[in-house]
């Protein structure tokens, strides 16, 4: 049992720190938004799970499940708000190679 | 400038859990962590929460001003009633009135249960109206 | 050493309060320095105990609860007091069409 | 002079009668409104507590008809008050989250190769739903967000628009089938 | 542990004095009292950190929010 | 019997919120007789306690039953008594006359009863962290009334107060953590008991956290490295606010330094004081000659008379505490009394500048009439009670020549300014529109002139009860009425009017005309409150 | 040194990280990208050092922040929306 919380507290911080460098390393705004808060989705759900294996059934891990469901519903409204206040102010997305007729076409 | 889809009805989902969670907080203040001031702080986000994601005129229709200038001042004397009613029965000002019960449960304070109610409700509809002030002015 | 910490944030909050030119600067210098009071209270607080002050079954060796009933009341009057300080910039800035401290008083001095 | 009142007042009391009516209508339809979204907090108030003393039940009863009663208009809107958006399935309701959570960890660790490599072919494409529910539509949304290498930027009534991390077509129709999944299909037989 | 939470603190008040964009500085307020609210908690005063997370965090930053957008937002 | 401190505190708190609750549901019904019928109801329990307080009996009370460091207690002497007695007093005659001044918004109603809660707890508290609570209760009050009338000047006023007030709060904060951890203890019995304890074990920390507190509070009391913000504070209020302010809440301020000072036993810093007292006497009066505006010569007006009072409690013996206490009544009455007669000035005429008025005397006899008894008292002239307080704080001042000197230059500049305030009564009359004033704004004048009068007649009714409630040896009172003394006053009065017309002279009217453009920012006020924390501790730890 | 100390002093060192984000972000949004991550990292060490002091009560700290670290990122994206971007 605490091996399988060891494998999820690993994978936990594992997806923490590639979320973090992710975000530190992409290039606008978008992509590190994905990197961060895909991440830390991740390794927060990961971590979760693991503790309440650890933990079996008790008060902790219901307060646990509470935290969880009510961070797998604003995380996603969050990341969502940024990325939508930064489409409508006129951050053009990043792109490898930018033609001329494609500006349009990401509007 | 129209509201995003996502962000309104996901408010609109959770703003009654919200509610729900300060006063929550509110009435095991003595058992856990919490209380008065910050469950009242707890449910006046969550109104600002309906106001930032909805606009003005929705939280007028759920909690009109009003009422909640109404609340915050009658959250006061209704404190202050409690109190001047140990002091009628003969104790001191704010004594527990009320029985108590066993400890470890949530009647244990009965008084106290109620005082933090009283706090809670005054707390936020006080700072909910302080920012539909800033809001407006 | 964590005690200077503190008392760096504290002083960060002065600088803010006095050197910053911008009234909401001035605010948030403000909002700073009660944090580090704060922090200060619930710090010396902490030395004896190694849990919560909130009282459970089998539970002994809390820590101070004074200091954190005591910052509670702070942290109510620093709201009220920076609500108060943001409607009269709000005032002051509608009155005066900036938000420099130093040009609000250049105007207020011809008046 | 009492008769023309009388006849001036005539026609305002009809109307007033048949408002009365719709009144009644409505007023069914709101006391289920607050049963439910009651019932919904008092769940809610269960997995806040841990608590299943009699007093803490009572109190959470009480608490949560109270916001309830100044919530319902939010929590179920007029338009939503029908049986298949009130009754989900809830098997299916209590599932979806599993088959989310697996499809998240499966994608996360893709998420891995761009970030060390720093090599990504970000685009933005635009698709249509099929789903008929609004909180459908937010919920394949908000699904969409979760599901590494891809971001709702903009829900506008059927309208998708979706930031893509390692894109490989832009063109609508295959993305949507690519990006959407097997979530689509999922929540239609949930909400409809 | 509570020196590197202290060092953050530290640093995103001298940020949030220092932005010359005040809605960045209200950010960095903002995280500000997240940490800060974190460090109540590493000291066993959950009571003091709700209450930071939620007026520090929640309310404040409305606050500033709301009056930031009815005067300017740069600083000069 | 006990009950009724804490009613003290709770009575003006519910008449607050009901005035605004009574406005709230009927815009018909008048509101503002709750907040009438509070202060007059709690200025009937004073009265109901003072057999007890004069038989030299304390009370004190635990709010909930709960003792100790976790429950509010509440103690009063005779001090906290008579100061409570003249707040009250003040705060009912300045409402009286605010209804007659202006249709006020029940929210001014409200924020003035919470001035009246917030001065009421720092009187009768016995925990300095509950100190530091109604300190903040009393300031939040006075920022809110400061710009009550929301014009730019009186919003910057707010807006200075509020900034310096919070620096202090801030340091006041500091000093209770420094001797709560030193200590552990925060009621002030408590404190008072482990001073020497700590003094001889951490005397740096210690010393540390007094000036904490001293400058936290002082700055409220206004002595001249923390007075910036009152002159502006006090001179854009209304009327009865500014009143109030001048005549209460600098003293409650300066009433809990001197218990502060008196429980920590810092006696260099009180020497200090004696200093301080001197100079802001001597400063503020040069300020005060430089103004026009009325309200303003008035405020720094209130600057220098608490320098008389912040000298004479330096001196630190039971006849000077006794004349400092003795200035602190006659001058809450007099100053609130000069303060309402600027406000019918202006109330009738519209116009605040000294220069632009002259020829009032026979359109409001009775405005000129109160206007004149206010500033012979605070001139120090023979029959009225300013005369007597000046006398003995000079008295007092027996073995420190040049602190006494300046207090007594300060006396020749109060006679200076006052009759350029005197000024617009007397010659041809410019105006000719003058609006009707009504009784209610009368009424209060004459009670604080007759107050003004029969203490200054009587000097030994004021003076004599004051030694009974706070020295606790007996002494007796030197006599007030000697033939040297009166002719002193009638030299000064000579002196002063001299000074006056000195000023009239170009030369004159160029120096004060530089005076009057020197004014220091809020920047660098606040850094003036830095640089006299730091100077207060190497002066403490030095001596 | 239990594990979860250690786990969560290894979550304190990668919100350093986005630290540095909230420093240099160029716009707003960056920053606020930075505050979104730093939210469920100090939530993950909330949460462990819950189960490390082995009192559930301090859960609900935690939880508290979770639901406001939302309410004031959606408040920033509000204003943010409203205008035109000035840098």
């Amino acid at each position: 049992m605490i091996f399988i919380f060891y494998i999820f507290l690993f994978l936990s911080i594992f997806f923490a720190f590639f979320g973090n460098i992710g975000m530190l390393r992409f290039p606008d705004v978008y992509t590190r938004l994905q990197a961060s808060s895909k991440c830390a989705t991740t390794s927060l759900l990961s971590l979760f799970i693991g503790l309440m294996i650890f933990k079996g059934f008790s008060s902790i891990s219901v307060r646990i499940l509470v935290i969880g469901i009510f961070f797998l519903l604003t995380s996603p409204v969050a990341s969502h708000a940024i990325g939508r206040s930064a489409y409508e102010g006129g951050i053009l997305p990043w792109r490898r190679v930018r033609k001329k007729e494609d500006i349009s076409e990401d509007r | 400038m129209e509201r995003s889809q996502i962000v309104t009805m996901v408010s609109r989902k959770l703003v009654p859990f919200i509610l729900l969670f300060g006063l929550y907080l509110i009435s095991y203040g003595h058992l856990s962590p919490g209380g008065g001031f910050q469950g009242g702080v707890v449910l006046a986000s969550g109104i600002l929460l309906l106001f930032l994601s909805h606009g003005f005129t929705l939280v007028q229709r759920s909690f009109p001003e009003r009422h909640l200038n109404l609340t915050e001042l009658v959250m006061v004397l209704l404190f202050l009633l409690l109190g001047l009613a140990g002091l009628l029965l003969g104790k001191s000002f704010l004594s527990n009135i009320l029985l108590l019960g066993e400890a470890g449960e949530i009647p244990s304070a009965g008084f106290i249960l109620l005082l933090n109610m009283i706090i809670g409700l005054k707390v936020g509809a006080g700072i909910t109206l302080i920012c539909f002030y800033l809001f407006r002015s | 050493m964590s005690f200077y910490l503190i008392v760096a944030i504290f002083m960060v909050g002065i600088w803010g309060l006095i050197a910053k030119d911008n009234l909401i600067k001035k605010i948030i210098g403000l909002n700073i320095l009660n944090s580090g009071i704060v922090l200060f209270f619930v710090y010396i607080g902490s030395f004896q105990g190694t849990t919560a002050p909130i009282m459970e079954k089998g539970i002994k060796d809390v820590v101070d609860p004074i200091p954190q009933a005591l910052m509670l009341t702070a942290i109510v009057i620093g709201i009220c007091l920076t609500a108060l300080a943001l409607a009269l910039v709000l005032k002051l800035y509608q009155k005066y069409k900036t938000l420099s401290i130093s040009q609000i008083e250049k105007m207020s001095k011809d008046e | 002079m009492l008769i023309t009142k009388k006849k001036l007042f005539k026609p305002l009391q009809k109307k007033r009668k048949e408002k009365v009516k719709s009144v009644n209508v409505h007023s069914k339809w709101k006391i289920i409104r607050i049963l439910l979204t009651a019932s919904y907090l008092m769940l809610g108030w269960i997995f806040f507590t841990v608590n299943l003393a009699p007093f803490s039940l009572f109190l959470g009863l009480t608490l949560s008809f109270a916001v309830a009663f100044f919530t319902y208009d939010l929590f179920i809107e007029k338009e939503e008050a029908a049986r298949r958006s009130l009754l989900p399935r809830i098997y299916l309701l209590i599932l979806y989250p599993l088959v989310l959570l697996t499809k998240v960890y499966l994608a996360s660790f893709k998420m891995i190769i761009p970030v060390i490599s720093g090599q990504s072919n970000p685009r933005v494409v635009h698709f249509r739903t099929r789903l008929k529910s609004e909180l459908a539509r937010v919920v394949l949304a908000n699904s969409i967000t979760l599901t590494p290498g891809t971001l709702t930027l903009d829900l506008d009534n059927d309208h998708l628009i979706v930031h893509w991390l390692d894109a490989k077509t832009i063109h609508s129709h295959y993305a949507a089938r690519l990006i959407k999944g097997h979530f689509e299909s999922w929540l239609k037989r949930i909400w409809m | 542990m509570l020196e590197i939470i202290l060092l953050i603190i530290l640093v995103l008040a001298i940020l949030s004095l220092q932005f010359k964009d005040l809605l960045s500085a209200i950010i960095s307020l903002a995280a500000f009292s997240f940490m800060l609210s974190l460090l109540f908690y590493y000291l066993h005063a959950p009571d003091v950190a709700i209450a930071e997370a939620a007026v520090g965090a929640g309310v404040t930053t409305i606050l500033f929010v709301l009056v930031i957008s009815r005067t300017k937002r740069r600083e000069r | 019997m006990n009950n009724i401190l804490i009613l003290l505190i709770v009575l003006p708190l519910l008449s607050s919120f009901l005035v605004l609750l009574v406005s709230f549901i009927s815009r018909s019904f008048p509101g503002k007789i709750f907040s009438l019928g509070g202060i007059a109801l709690s200025l009937g329990l004073l009265f109901l306690i003072a057999p007890a307080i004069f038989s030299g009996g304390t009370f004190s009370y635990s709010v909930g039953g709960w003792k100790g460091p976790l429950g509010i207690t509440l103690y009063m002497d005779g001090l906290a008594w008579l100061t409570s007695l003249i707040g009250t007093i003040i705060a009912l005659l300045a409402l009286i006359y605010s209804s007659g001044e202006k249709d006020y918004h029940p929210r001014f109603y409200f924020f003035f009863l919470l001035l009246l809660v917030g001065m009421q707890g720092v009187i009768l508290t016995d925990d300095i962290f509950n100190m530091f609570v109604f300190f903040e209760i009393l300031s939040i009050s006075t920022y809110a009334l400061v710009a009550y009338f929301q014009t730019g000047r009186a919003i910057r006023a707010s807006f200075d107060y509020l900034l310096l007030s919070s620096l202090g709060a801030a340091f006041f904060l500091l000093g209770i953590g420094l001797i709560y951890q030193a200590g552990g203890v925060l009621s002030l019995e408590g404190i008072r008991e482990v001073t020497i304890h700590l003094q001889k074990n951490s005397p740096s920390m210690f010393n540390l956290a007094v000036v904490c507190l001293v400058i936290g509070i002082g700055i409220k009391a206004a002595f001249i490295p923390l007075h910036t913000w009152l002159p502006n504070a006090h001179a854009y209020a209304p009327t009865p606010v500014s009143a109030l302010l001048s005549a209460v809440m600098i003293k409650v301020s300066f009433l809990a330094t001197w218990r502060i000072i008196d429980i920590f036993q810092a006696f260099s810093l009180q020497y200090l004081f004696i200093w301080l007292g001197a100079f802001t006497a001597f400063l503020a009066v040069i300020w005060a000659l430089a103004q026009t505006d009325i309200k303003k010569i008035l405020a720094y007006h209130s600057i220098s008379q608490m320098g008389f009072i912040v000298a004479s409690f330096g001196v630190a013996s039971s006849l000077s505490l006794t004349a400092s206490f003795f200035h602190i009544i006659n001058h809450s009455l007099f100053k609130s009394l000069l303060f309402l007669s600027a406000g019918l000035v202006i109330y009738t005429t519209g116009i605040r500048d000294v220069s632009k008025l002259s020829g009032l005397g026979r359109k409001m006899p009775l405005g000129f009439f109160a206007c004149l008894v206010g500033s012979l008292s605070i001139s120090g002239i023979p029959p009225f009670n300013g005369f007597a307080s000046k006398n003995l704080i000079s008295l007092s001042l027996k073995n420190y020549p040049v602190a006494a000197f300046l207090i007594l230059l300060a006396s020749v500049g109060t006679v200076a300014s006052f009759s350029k305030i005197m000024r617009i009564f007397v010659g041809s009359s410019a105006g000719d529109r003058i609006k009707k004033v009504p009784l209610s704004m009368t009424l209060p004048l004459l009670i604080l002139c007759a107050f003004c009068l029969a203490l200054g007649i009587f000097p030994s009714w004021g003076a004599g009860g004051i030694s009974r409630l706070i020295v606790p040896g007996s002494f007796s009172l030197p006599g007030v009425y000697t033939f040297w003394q009166v002719a002193a006053s009638i030299l000064i009065l000579a002196v002063g009017i001299v000074f006056y017309l000195l000023t009239l002279t170009s030369y004159g009217k160029r120096v004060f005309g530089y005076i009057r453009q020197m004014r220091l920012g809020l920047n660098n006020s606040l850094l003036l409150l830095i640089i006299s924390l730091i100077f207060f501790v190497i002066f403490i730890q030095l001596f | 040194m239990s594990v979860f100390v250690i786990a969560s002093f290894c979550f304190l060192v990668t919100s350093l990280l986005s630290l540095i984000r909230i420093i240099i972000g160029p716009t707003a949004q960056d920053r606020l990208v930075g505050l979104n991550l730093i939210v469920p990292q100090v939530v993950a060490i909330m949460v462990l050092m819950a189960i490390n002091f082995n009192r559930t009560i301090y859960l609900d700290v935690a939880l508290v922040y979770a639901i406001l670290g939302f309410i004031s990122i959606i408040a920033i994206t509000k204003y943010l929306k409203g205008k035109k971007l000035h840098e």
